[in-house]
């Protein structure tokens, strides 16, 4: 299994029936596919849909339904058009039962650095700062470490997407959990050692007594 | 509603240094015979206030394209590179606005309110500059109202009094800039009769809209 | 012609082609069946329609639509359901070309009180407020006098309604301009003279040379 | 959305003294099941946020009548006799805020905002204790944001998903109410299977709601 669909399919024991959720683009937008229908999750658009489906039959896709990444995509029986004043209504009222969106760091306060790199890449936030302020759950899904350096920092060096602490990290190899005691470490991915995450980690991590694998359902 | 205007008339109208407020969420739900209308009669100076600047060949990013634009603000240029080599080059001004918050300052521009008071963006880049206003105990950015010149929009259906409609996910940022834009001018799909269109089904009441553009040839 | 009968006569002649306008309850209402169905002009009822309509056929009345006084209304073609987020963003966003209330008193300022008698009548204010600080044009509608006592004052003693000048002051007796030098005798009712509207007001009026009797077509 | 509910259960979910949300405008699009139920079930000190209290034996008129209500914020009680003559008793206490306001207000609340800034009800009563907050040198008052225990909802279509459509002038608090209930049921004149109410005819998403009432028997 490749890094991206165990972090995908670990996100997804995150969703509990009848949520309310907003994947990212990239690889939280993965995690769907990991959600049986059965849950009853609606997946929300930012730029208009609850109710997001999966990529329409081939030829039968229209300009009027795409996701916020610009894909042509469906929409679930029971679905709700909304206009982007309800949709970050709902986002920043606090109804987004949870959110998944990529990260460029995380640090031990639970800060989370997404839009920015300065001098390099300045795309702008999007929907990502109402996102990470307003959503009940923020989960960040992203590799450990980008070119052999750690994602998870002791303090964010890139401008910051909220004040908001995020509920949970999942990378490739570990689930960590930000709490106001610092980062806990919960779960190994399938095959990594307690000790390969603590060196592979810049940040301070809290270590339990048990530290079970991952379980991927 | 004061009546149909061909595309080239419309440009017309609209005058170099003119701000714009343009719908559509990376061109999904942007008025596109509109704007090349605007890039046909070379306008300049623009004012573009807008989600995002689309791609280059698609919606605002054709107005990016054509040099016709001195400044925007929006949510996100991630997706068209020469808004930022033109940002870069200093050629372009650019204003990055949360998204949820963009789309409140339009609606508080429209709606006759002083602003907005959103937690988005506190501990921010975003906050720089800013007031912070405490309500029972919490802070909140005061983000102040947008209006703009002309809105330019699309939709799906107009009827012959200017009542509009939308579909899917290409609602987005139109229904609010129908309300924030001194001269409203809006892109249907089709222009049917009177009553075609329900009351309960109309997004844009018709006394919001000053002209239609006629339907394609 | 009895005197509310003459006042909405006079205050119809004030709606111009296409406009939005919202009339109160009481003796505004009556305006609407002197406007010429020609003219294109929409009625917003503030509870949620634009294009309201005359009274509906016997047995026909819908629970599901009536004006802000609660009657049985119907609605024209290509009249729009709003909510009341919307409804009071079109008053107070100034898009709402005119509204015509009753009055208590309006004075030398062109200050309005209608919501409130203390110790009296306390009704509480409606629409009122946001209707008469964000309407384009507010028109009073009203009796010269009540009980034998001018409505027009030097300054209201009754508590204001908005901070706002009223812009035309409509009477049985006469039509009058509130501006900053003061209220401004525009017009006289049929048969009346400058010395019964004098006589009758408490408040000062500027009386210009020319003071026709009011057309009523 | 969790089932639906008889309006005896749902009325043994809302505590003495919660505060309710209440959907209509003079009684059109207030749910009268979900009252009738609150009423026979005997409910005491409630707090109620509506439009209006109705007139005696309509709507929110017959919780007042019950002495059910403790509390009212609301823009207008000229029409419910009982509601002054309570408040003049000192049974019940009103505040009195203007339609726009309060509508904004919930909105705010349930959007996630920290108030409204309005320029309506300056320089009245109701500037009486509030902050002014002054942008680009006009003022404007500082409305805080409403919430509540429950709110309570009238709509026309439900289906099974707790998507929710209204008739014309029906629609007035209810939408935006839907949002600033920490629990939302909703009083539908019909229930209809999931895809009958297409996405674009959706007012109020599912997501929002947490209980119908079952359809009258």
């Amino acid at each position: 299994m490749d890094a991206k669909t165990l972090i995908a399919r670990r996100v997804a024991q995150e969703i509990k029936p009848g949520m309310l959720v907003n994947l990212g683009i990239g690889l939280p937008s993965l995690v769907a596919s990991f959600v049986p229908a059965s849950l009853g999750v609606f997946f929300q658009a930012e730029n208009g849909v609850i109710g997001l489906g999966a990529r329409p039959p081939e030829g039968m896709e229209d300009p009027h339904l795409t996701d916020a990444g610009g894909s042509f995509v469906s929409a679930v029986p029971g679905a709700a058009s909304i206009d982007s004043a309800m949709s970050f209504g709902l986002i920043r009222g606090g109804h987004l039962d949870m959110t998944v969106l990529g990260g460029l760091q995380v640090d031990e306060a639970g800060h989370l650095a997404n839009w920015k790199v300065p001098g390099k890449m300045v795309p702008g936030m999007g929907g990502a700062m109402d996102l990470v302020t307003g959503a009940a759950r923020v989960v960040v899904a992203m590799q450990h470490a980008a070119k052999g350096a750690s994602k998870i920092v002791p303090r964010c060096t890139l401008p910051l997407t909220a004040m908001r602490r995020v509920n949970l990290i999942v990378t490739d190899l570990a689930v960590i959990e930000p709490t106001g005691a610092g980062l806990i470490l919960r779960e190994r991915a399938p095959g990594v050692s307690v000790d390969d995450i603590l060196a592979a980690t810049e940040a301070a991590l809290v270590i339990p007594d048990d530290v079970p694998e991952m379980t991927l359902s | 509603m004061k009546g149909a205007l061909t595309p080239a008339a419309a440009a017309q109208m609209i005058p170099d240094g003119a701000s714009l407020m343009i719908g559509g969420f990376m061109a999904v739900g942007t008025p596109e015979r509109m704007i090349d209308a605007l890039v046909a009669r070379g306008a300049r100076g623009l004012t573009v206030i807008g989600n995002d600047t689309a791609m280059p060949g698609k919606g605002i990013g054709k107005l990016i394209t054509a040099g016709a634009v001195a400044r925007v603000i929006t949510s996100h240029i991630g997706l068209n590179p020469e808004t930022q080599a033109k940002m870069i080059a200093g050629e372009i001004e650019v204003e990055l606005v949360p998204q949820g918050t963009l789309v409140e300052r339009i609606r508080a521009g429209g709606m006759g309110l002083g602003g907005v008071l959103t937690p988005t963006g506190l501990a921010t880049e975003v906050e720089d500059g800013k007031q912070v206003i405490e309500v029972d105990g919490k802070r909140f950015l005061l983000e102040t109202p947008l209006k703009a010149d002309f809105s330019l929009l699309a939709a799906w259906q107009a009827d012959y009094v200017g009542n509009l409609c939308y579909l899917l996910t290409a609602h987005n940022f139109n229904p609010v800039m129908a309300l924030a834009g001194r001269i409203v001018i809006a892109e249907p799909e089709s222009i049917v009769p009177v009553g075609v269109i329900a009351p309960d089904a109309v997004k844009t009441p018709g006394v919001l809209v000053d002209h239609l553009l006629i339907r394609a040839s």
